[in-house]
C-alpha cells in the first residue's frame, strides 16, 4: 500500500458499474462488487491518500469492482449506503461521517447479505451488525506522541498546543494525552497557550505569534497537524526563534505528509505522528479470510501507526509513509 | 378649543438638521369645512400634516382634537388613526405589488383573522360606490397612477374619520377624476367631516374650499375666509411679494417662439416594447411642441420611446438630418437629448445622494468615467442652478430625498439642464410644483426655447400646455390621433380633438 | 375554443410563480425516468422491527427533504418580511435538539430512560428556539442590521452553546419510542418525518386562510414605511417572523435527533441554511422580501432533496458532487429569475395572441 | 467661542460613518491598554534570515488583517451597487492561489525551481480570478439572481475546482522569493502584506479620485432605474465591481500562498467571506447597497483582526472562541447599526444645544 502516496493519477478512476464496458459480464466475472462510502477526499491530504490507496487496492485486475461515494454528511451517506443495498453489492466498505443513525441501514444490510466493515472512524451500532472495524486509535497516537516528547528528558515542558477543530475525534485524541501528562506533572509541564487553529496553517502562525508577543516562554509545540505545525514554524522563523533537532523550540505535528517528513530529515522539526490512511491491505485481509470463511481473530482492528523522530527518520521513511 | 375646532394646532415647531421647517405654527380645522393649506414649495406642508400624523415628532406645541380636554401626543400614525384622523400622503403610499383590495384592507384591518372573500366583495363595493372602475383583486401596480391614487383615496374616506387630510391628492388625477373627488369631499364635509386639502391647483381651491391657511418658509401667514382673498393676494401672500396683476401669475407671453428649418428631431415609425403604436415625430429647432391627451393615452410612452428608455422594436432616427440609432438614455443623450421622468421618486432622484451628486450626475456620465468634476467644480455647478431655480435646500450636500417634492422636482430639472441638452424632453415638470415656481418653469421653456432649444412639454394643465406649445400631438388610446398648431390651439379645439375619438368609435 | 382556453390556462400557470418548482421537478424527474425508469419503484417491505415500510427513491425524497421543506416555511416568511435570510438555522436546530436531549437525558448522558415525558422535552425546545429566533428578529427589526449579520453571530456561536448544553457529552436516548419521530410510526408505512411535514403545512395553510399573517407580511416586505402609514408595526412583524422560524427550527430538530436518536453538534444540520435559502430561491420567491408563495417554497425544497437523491444515483464523481449540483441549482435558479419569468410570459403572450389570430 | 467649534466637529464625525469603526478601535484599543499595557509594544529584532523586522501584536494585526482589508475593498464596491455580498471569496482564494501554484510549479508539485516568473504567475491567476468574478457578476446583473445564491455556486464547487487545478496535489514552492509577498522584504522590517495592503488602498484612492466609479456605483445601488435613464449600464457596473473584487481575490491569494509557499484547498481562507461581510458591516454601510465608505471599511477589516488577535492574546478557551467573537461582534454591529447611530446623532445635538445656551 505505501506505493499509493506518490503518482499523479487522475481521481475519476473506475465507479460506474453497468454503465462503462462489458454490462453483461460485470457480475459473471467473478469479481467482489464492493460499494465505497468515504468522506470527500478533498477535505485533507489524509483523505486524498487514503481515497488514492482505495481505488489502487479495489481494481478491476485486484479483482474487484467497486463503487464509491463521497459525503461529509452523514444523510447523504446513509442515502448512498441504501443505494449500495439495493444495487446488491457484496460488501460495504464505510467511512461514516457521523458516530451515530446507522442502526437502520445497517440492518437492512444484514438481511439483504451484505457484510459491512468499517474503515477509518467505528461509529456507534452493535458489533453484530458489522463484520470489522479497521480504525486508527487516536487516543494511542497522542500517547505515542506525548511519550515520545516525555523521552526527551526535558528539564521543563513550556508547551503551545495548537488543536484542531474542537470535538473532533482527531482533536481530543491527540488532545487528550497532553492534557492528560500535563496534569500528571504539572511542576515539569506547563500549557503556555492552548488554542484552536482549526487546521488552518495561518491560524496557528497568528496563535504562535500571539504568544511570542506576549513575551511568553516556551520550548515545544504541539501541533494537531502537519499543516499547524508548518504555520507554528513560520512565526519561529520571523520571531528568530530556533527549532528542531537540538534547537530551542521542539516542533512536533501529526499526519506524515511528505513535506513534513521532510523538515523532520532536515531537522527543522523534531517529530511527526502518523494517521495511517493506508487501509485497504487491511480491509482486504479481511474480506480474503470472509470469502474463504475463515473467522476473524477481532472484530476491531487497530491498524500500526508510527510515530517519526527527526533523528532517526530515513529517505526511505519518506516515500514510503509520507502522503 | 374654539367652538366648532375638530383640531387645533397651537404653535408648532419642527427642525430637520439644517432646516427649520415649521416654525410656531397655529392651525385650526372646523367640522364640516375643507380647509385649503397652501403654500410654496418646501413651506413646511407636508410637514405639519406628517406632524399632525405622528410620522414626525414635534419638537415643540400643542394639538388638541375635540373630544379630548387635554393636548394629545401622537406618536405614530397608528395613533393618528385611532384619533380618527385619516390621511393620503402626499407620496402614494401603497404597495404595488399587492391587489387593490388588499391595499384597502391593510389600512383598516383590526386583529389577526379574516374572511378573504368578505375583503375583496366589500373593496369592489368601496370603488364601485365611488366611481373607481378597477377590479379589486387586479395587482396595483398594474394600475395607472390615477387609479392608484383614487384606491389611496378610497382606503381613507372609507375610515370612519373626523379629519380627513388630502395632501396634493389631484396631481395625478385628469378632470373627471377631481370632479368625482370633490364630489366625495362635498359629501364627506355635509356629513361633519373637516378636511385638509394640499394642492397647488388654485381653481381646485376657489372650488372647493371654505378656509384657506397659507405657510411661507415654514411660517404662519394667516388663515383667511375664501371669499375674502382673491386669488392674486393669495399668490402674493404665498410667494411674499406684491403682485399688481393676474398677467404675471398667468405668465402669459405673446411671442411663441416658432422656428422653421430643418427639424432637430425626426422620427419615423416609433414604437417601444410598452406597446405603443407606431408614430411619427419631428421638432424643430427654437420648437416647444407636446403630447396631449387623457390619462394613460400613452403620452408618457411616446417620449420614453424617443429618449430610449423603454425597449425601442423599431422605427429610424434622424438628428439633423443625420441618421442615427437611439435605443438607450446614453444613446439619446450622446445625441443632446436630455429627458425629465414624470415618476421623480422612481425615475428621478437618487435619493441617499446629495443635492450637488444629483445635479451633476447626467453631466457627469456624459463627460465618461475618466473625466470626474473636481469637487469644487460641482459645488459652483449646483450653486448656480440652485440659485437659478431657487431651489430650497439646507446645502449642496443635503441628501436629496429630505428636500420638498417640489424641491427635487427642480434638482432633476437643473441635473438636464446642466448637461445644456439640443432637444429636452420635459414629462409633467410642473406637477407638485408650487404656482410662482410654474410661472417660473414656463418662463424658462420659453426662454430656453428661444435661445434655440427645442422642447417637448407635456402637462396634464392644458392651459399651461396652450401657453408654452407652439404645436400640440393628440393621444388617444396609445395612438397619435391628431396636431393641432396656430388658430387651432385654443381649450375647445384641444377637446374636441381628444373626445374625437369616441364618437369616431361610435360610427 | 379549447384551444385558447389552453393557452389561456397555461398563461395563468406561466405567470404563477409554483410554475418554476414544478418545472424543475418534472425535469428532473423525467430525466431519471429516461435514465432509468426503475427510479419510480416503490416498494413495501419490512424493517428490522418488523413493520411495514414502504421504501424506494420517491420515499427517501419525500423523508429526507421534510426538516428542509419544514424549514423553508419559516424561512420563506423571514424572507418576506424582513429582505434577508437567516443563516443560523444549522446551529439554531444544533441548540434546540440539544436542549430536546438535555432535557430526556436528563444529567446522565446514558440514562436507560427517558427523564421527562418527550412532549415536555419538545415544548421547552421550542421555547428555547423560539427565544433565539426573537434574539435574532429583534437585532434585525429593532436594530436594523442586515439579517445575514445579525444571524451570523447565532450561526458562529449555535454549536458552542449546543455543546455547552449538554456539557460537551453526546447523549443518546435509548428508548425506542423516541424513534418514532425520525422513523415510522409502527404499523403506519410513510415515512414519520413526512407526516409532520403534511401536518406543519396544513397549520401554515390554515393559518394563511384565516389570518392576516401573510398580508401583513408581505405589506411590511414590500415597503415598511408605508406599512407604518398604514397603521402596523413593522418591528413586530418582522420579530414574529423570526420567531415562527424558531418554531419551524425546534420541529426540524426533533426529527433530526429522533432520526438518531443522538446529535452531533459540529455536523447535524450542517449546510442546512444554503439549502433552506435555496430552496425559497427556487420557488420563485424573491430574496429581497415581499411577495411570497410557501407551496412554492416547500416544492423547492423537495426539488433539492430530488436533485440530491439523483446525483447519488448516478454516482457522479465525487470531486465534481459540490459543481454537478451547483451548476443544476443555477440553471433552475436562472430559470425562475424575474428577467427569465419575463420573457416566458412575453413568448406566452405571443404565442396567444397568434393562436387568437388563427381562430 | 471654542467649546461650540469643539461640539460642531463632534456632531461632525458623530455624523460620519468612519466613526464606527475608529470607535470600536479605540474601545478594543482601550480596553487592552487597561488589561496589559506592553499589548502596544513594537520591537524590532532580527529574523531567521538574519533580515531586520518589526515585531509585536500591533504589528501582527496590521499583517495578519491585510487579506481581509483588501477583500473588504471589492466587498464593499459590490455591497454598494448590488446590495448583496459574494459569499465565494475564500472559495476564489483558493481558485486563485491554487492557479498561482500551479503555473509557478507547473506538472510537478514538488519542482526545485519555479517553473514560471512569480509576475506571469500572478497575472495569470488576476486573469482567472477575474474571470470567475466576472461569472458571479453577470449572475447577478443580467440574471438578477440574488448575489447571495449566485455566488452560493462558487461557494460550494471552489474548493472542488481548486484541488482539480492541482490534480488534488499540494504543491510547494521551495524558492524563498516567493515568500517575499507572505513575510518581509529583507531589508525592510515592516510585513509586506501591509505594504502591499497600502499600496491597494493608494490605487483605489487614486481611482475613486481620478475617475467616477464611486458615483457611478452608488447611484446604481441606490436607484437602478434613475441611473439607466442618466445613461449608466447599471448591468455592466455591477457586472465591473465583481470583476474588480475578483482582482481584490487574487492578490489576498497571493499574499496567503505566499505565507506558507504552499496551499491547503480546504482551509485556506475558510470564512473569509464572513469577515469580509463584517468588515463591510462595521465600517457602517449599508450592506443593502447605496452610499459606501471604504476606509471604514478597511478600519472594519482591522478592528476584527484587533478583536482575534485580542482573544489570542487573553487565551480564551478554545471552545468559546466563537461565542466570544459573535458577542464583541454583537456589540460593534449594533454600536454601528444606523438607529443607534441615530440616537448618538441626537445625543450631540441636545448637548449641542445645552451648550449653547450655556455660552
Ligand atoms: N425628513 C426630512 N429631513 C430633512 N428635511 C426635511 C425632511 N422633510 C422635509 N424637510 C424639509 O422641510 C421643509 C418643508 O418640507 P415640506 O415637505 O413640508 O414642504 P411642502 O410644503 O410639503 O412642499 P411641497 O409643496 O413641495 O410638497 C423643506 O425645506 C424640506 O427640505
Ligand atoms: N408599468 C406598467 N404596467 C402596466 N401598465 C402600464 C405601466 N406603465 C404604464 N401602463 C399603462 O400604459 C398606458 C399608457 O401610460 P402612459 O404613462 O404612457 O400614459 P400618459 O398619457 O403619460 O398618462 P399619465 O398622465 O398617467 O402619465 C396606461 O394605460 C398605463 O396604465
Ligand atoms: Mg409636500
Ligand atoms: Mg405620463
Amino acid at each position: 500500500a505505501g506505493g499509493a502516496g506518490g503518482g499523479t493519477n487522475p481521481t475519476n478512476a473506475p465507479a460506474d458499474p453497468g454503465t462503462a464496458e462489458t454490462p453483461a459480464a460485470s457480475v459473471s466475472d467473478g469479481l467482489i462488487k464492493v460499494g465505497i462510502i468515504n468522506n470527500d477526499p478533498n477535505e485533507s491530504g489524509y483523505r486524498t491518500a487514503n481515497d488514492k490507496d482505495l481505488k489502487a487496492a479495489f481494481s478491476k485486475e485486484n479483482g474487484y469492482d467497486a463503487s464509491f461515494a463521497y459525503s461529509l454528511k452523514n444523510d447523504e451517506q446513509i442515502t448512498a449506503a441504501q443505494k449500495f443495498i439495493q444495487d446488491e453489492v457484496d460488501y460495504l466498505l464505510l467511512s461514516a461521517a457521523d458516530t451515530a443513525g446507522w442502526d437502520g441501514v445497517l440492518k437492512d444490510a444484514q438481511n439483504a447479505g451484505v457484510k459491512v466493515i468499517l474503515f477509518d472512524r467505528t461509529i456507534d451500532a452493535d458489533e453484530s451488525l458489522y463484520e470489522a472495524s479497521i480504525v486508527s486509535d487516536m487516543e494511542k497516537e497522542g500517547e505515542t506522541a506525548v511519550n515520545w516528547l516525555k523521552d526527551q528528558n526535558l528539564d521543563k515542558y513550556e508547551v503551545i498546543h495548537i488543536q484542531g477543530v474542537m470535538g473532533t475525534a482527531a482533536q481530543k485524541g491527540r488532545s487528550g494525552a497532553l492534557t492528560e501528562a500535563a496534569a500528571a506533572d504539572s511542576d515539569k509541564w506547563n500549557i503556555v497557550a492552548e488554542q484552536t487553529a482549526e487546521w488552518n496553517a495561518e491560524k496557528a502562525q497568528q496563535i504562535v505569534q500571539s504568544v511570542i508577543d506576549s513575551g511568553k516562554t516556551f520550548n515545544v509545540i504541539y501541533a494537531e497537524n502537519d499543516d499547524m505545525a508548518k504555520g507554528a514554524v513560520a512565526a519561529l522563523d520571523k520571531a528568530n526563534i530556533s527549532h528542531g533537532v537540538g534547537k530551542d523550540v521542539i516542533v512536533m505535528g501529526f499526519d506524515c505528509n511528505k513535506w513534513a517528513l521532510e523538515e523532520l530529515l532536515n531537522q527543522n522539526w523534531n517529530y511527526d505522528g502518523q494517521c495511517n490512511p493506508f487501509q485497504s491491505e487491511y480491509i482486504r485481509e479481511v474480506i480474503d479470510k470472509l470469502q474463504k470463511g475463515e473467522a476473524l481473530d477481532q472484530k476491531t482492528i487497530i491498524m500500526n501507526e508510527k510515530g517519526f523522530d527527526a533523528k532517526t527518520i530515513t529517505q526511505e521513511d519518506v516515500d514510503n509513509y509520507g502522503i | 378649543m374654539r367652538d366648532g375646532a375638530v383640531l387645533e394646532m397651537h404653535g408648532i415647531y419642527k427642525t430637520f438638521p439644517g432646516v427649520k421647517a415649521l416654525q410656531n405654527v397655529d392651525f385650526t380645522l372646523r367640522r364640516s369645512e375643507i380647509h385649503a393649506l397652501m403654500g410654496e414649495n418646501g413651506a413646511g406642508k407636508s410637514t405639519l400634516i406628517k406632524v399632525l400624523t405622528g410620522v414626525h415628532i414635534k419638537d415643540g406645541g400643542d394639538i388638541f382634537i375635540s373630544g379630548h380636554d387635554k393636548p394629545v401626543q401622537i406618536h405614530s400614525p397608528q395613533e393618528a388613526q385611532k384619533l380618527g384622523i385619516s390621511t393620503v400622503y402626499q407620496e402614494i403610499s401603497l404597495c404595488p405589488n399587492l391587489s387593490v383590495a388588499e391595499n384597502i384592507f391593510l389600512e383598516r384591518s383590526q386583529g389577526l383573522f379574516v374572511n378573504w372573500k368578505n375583503v375583496n366583495r366589500q373593496a369592489q363595493e368601496l370603488l364601485d360606490s365611488l366611481g373607481i372602475a378597477v377590479d379589486a383583486t387586479q395587482q396595483l401596480g398594474s394600475c395607472s397612477i390615477a387609479v392608484q391614487q383614487m384606491v389611496a383615496i378610497a382606503r381613507a374616506v372609507d375610515m370612519d374619520c373626523s379629519v380627513l387630510i388630502l395632501d396634493e391628492p389631484t396631481s395625478s388625477l385628469d378632470e373627471s377624476e377631481v370632479e368625482k373627488l370633490f364630489v366625495l369631499m362635498r359629501k364627506l364635509k355635509k356629513d361633519g367631516v373637516g378636511i385638509i386639502f394640499v394642492t397647488h391647483f388654485l381653481d381646485q381651491v376657489y372650488e372647493v374650499c371654505d378656509r384657506i391657511t397659507v405657510l411661507r418658509d415654514g411660517q404662519l401667514v394667516g388663515e383667511y375666509e375664501i371669499e375674502s382673498l382673491p386669488r392674486v393676494q393669495l399668490v402674493s401672500k404665498m410667494l411674499g411679494k406684491e403682485l399688481d396683476d393676474m398677467a404675471d401669475i398667468k405668465g402669459e407671453t405673446s411671442d411663441k417662439p416658432v422656428r422653421r428649418g430643418s427639424p432637430v428631431y425626426e422620427g419615423r415609425g416609433l414604437c417601444s416594447s410598452e406597446g405603443i403604436s407606431p408614430f411619427d415625430f419631428k421638432i424643430y429647432s427654437g420648437e416647444v411642441n407636446g403630447f396631449t391627451g387623457l390619462l394613460g393615452s400613452g403620452r408618457s410612452e411616446c417620449v420614453r420611446t424617443i429618449f430610449g428608455a423603454d425597449k425601442v422594436t423599431g422605427g429610424d432616427v434622424m438628428m439633423d438630418g443625420q441618421p442615427v440609432k437611439i435605443t438607450s438614455p446614453r444613446e439619446a443623450m450622446k445625441n443632446g437629448i436630455a429627458y425629465l421622468p414624470e415618476d421623480r421618486k422612481r425615475d428621478g432622484i437618487v435619493g441617499d445622494l446629495s443635492v450637488k451628486d444629483n445635479i451633476i450626475l447626467a453631466m457627469q456620465v456624459k463627460q465618461g468615467f475618466f473625466k470626474p468634476i473636481s469637487k469644487a467644480k460641482a459645488v459652483e455647478y449646483a450653486n448656480e442652478y440652485i440659485r437659478l431655480l431657487d431651489i430650497k435646500t439646507a446645502s449642496v450636500n443635503t441628501p436629496i430625498k429630505s428636500l420638498s417634492g417640489g424641491n427635487q422636482q427642480k434638482c432633476i430639472l437643473a441635473r438636464w439642464l446642466l448637461t445644456h441638452p439640443k432637444y429636452l424632453i420635459l414629462d409633467e415638470p410642473t406637477r407638485g410644483i408650487d404656482v410662482g415656481t410654474k410661472v417660473d418653469i414656463q418662463k424658462l421653456v420659453l426662454k430656453l426655447a428661444s435661445e434655440g432649444m427645442s422642447i417637448t412639454f407635456i402637462s396634464s394643465e392644458t392651459d399651461e400646455m396652450l401657453r408654452t406649445c407652439s404645436r400640440l400631438l393628440v393621444m388617444r388610446d396609445r395612438k397619435l390621433v391628431g396636431e393641432l398648431k396656430g388658430d387651432q390651439l385654443t381649450q375647445t379645439a384641444v377637446m374636441n380633438t381628444i373626445a374625437g375619438g369616441e364618437k369616431n368609435a361610435k360610427k | 375554443m379549447p384551444k385558447n382556453k389552453l393557452s389561456d390556462l397555461w398563461g395563468t400557470i406561466s405567470r404563477n410563480q409554483i410554475l418554476i418548482p414544478v418545472a424543475a421537478l418534472l425535469l428532473l424527474a423525467f430525466f431519471n425516468l429516461l435514465a432509468d425508469p426503475t427510479f419510480f419503484r416503490i416498494y413495501l417491505n419490512q424493517n428490522a422491527n418488523g413493520d411495514p415500510v414502504l421504501s424506494g427513491n420517491l420515499i427517501s425524497i419525500i423523508d429526507s427533504g421534510s426538516e428542509l421543506a419544514i424549514l423553508a416555511l419559516g424561512m420563506t416568511l423571514v424572507t418576506a418580511a424582513s429582505g434577508g435570510q437567516d443563516i443560523s438555522v444549522g446551529a439554531a436546530i444544533a441548540i434546540s435538539g440539544s436542549v430536546l436531549l438535555r432535557v430526556l437525558c436528563g444529567a446522565d448522558s446514558r440514562s436507560e430512560e427517558m427523564q421527562a415525558p418527550i412532549i415536555v422535552a419538545f415544548l421547552i425546545a421550542c421555547v428555547v428556539s423560539m427565544l433565539f429566533g426573537a434574539f435574532n428578529g429583534a437585532l434585525v427589526a429593532y436594530f436594523k442590521i442586515q439579517p445575514m449579520v445579525a444571524t451570523l453571530i447565532l450561526f458562529t456561536a449555535g454549536r458552542s452553546i449546543a455543546a455547552w448544553i449538554n456539557n460537551n457529552e453526546l447523549p443518546i436516548v435509548k428508548d425506542p419510542s423516541f424513534g418514532v419521530f425520525g422513523n415510522y410510526i409502527p404499523g403506519i408505512p410513510i415515512p414519520t418525518p413526512f407526516l409532520i411535514a403534511i401536518l406543519c403545512f396544513v397549520v401554515t395553510w390554515a393559518v394563511m386562510k384565516f389570518t392576516t399573517l401573510g398580508l401583513y407580511v408581505q405589506s411590511v416586505g414590500i415597503n415598511e414605511k408605508t406599512s407604518r402609514l398604514n397603521g402596523l408595526n413593522p418591528e413586530l412583524i418582522k420579530l414574529m417572523t423570526y420567531v415562527l422560524l424558531g418554531l419551524c427550527v425546534a420541529v426540524a430538530a426533533l426529527i433530526k435527533v429522533s432520526r438518531i436518536s443522538t446529535i452531533n453538534y459540529s455536523v447535524v444540520a450542517k449546510d442546512i441554511e444554503m439549502d433552506a435559502i435555496l430552496a425559497v430561491a427556487l420557488g420563485g420567491n424573491a430574496l429581497s422580501g415581499g411577495k411570497f408563495n410557501m407551496a412554492a417554497s416547500v416544492l423547492g425544497a423537495y426539488v433539492i432533496q430530488f436533485l440530491t437523491t439523483t446525483l447519488y444515483k448516478f454516482e457522479v464523481n465525487a470531486t465534481a458532487l459540490p459543481a454537478y449540483k451547483a451548476v443544476v441549482v443555477i440553471i433552475l435558479v436562472v430559470m425562475s429569475a424575474p428577467t427569465v419569468r419575463e420573457k416566458l410570459t412575453a413568448l406566452t403572450k405571443k404565442l396567444r395572441s397568434s393562436a387568437a389570430q388563427n381562430t
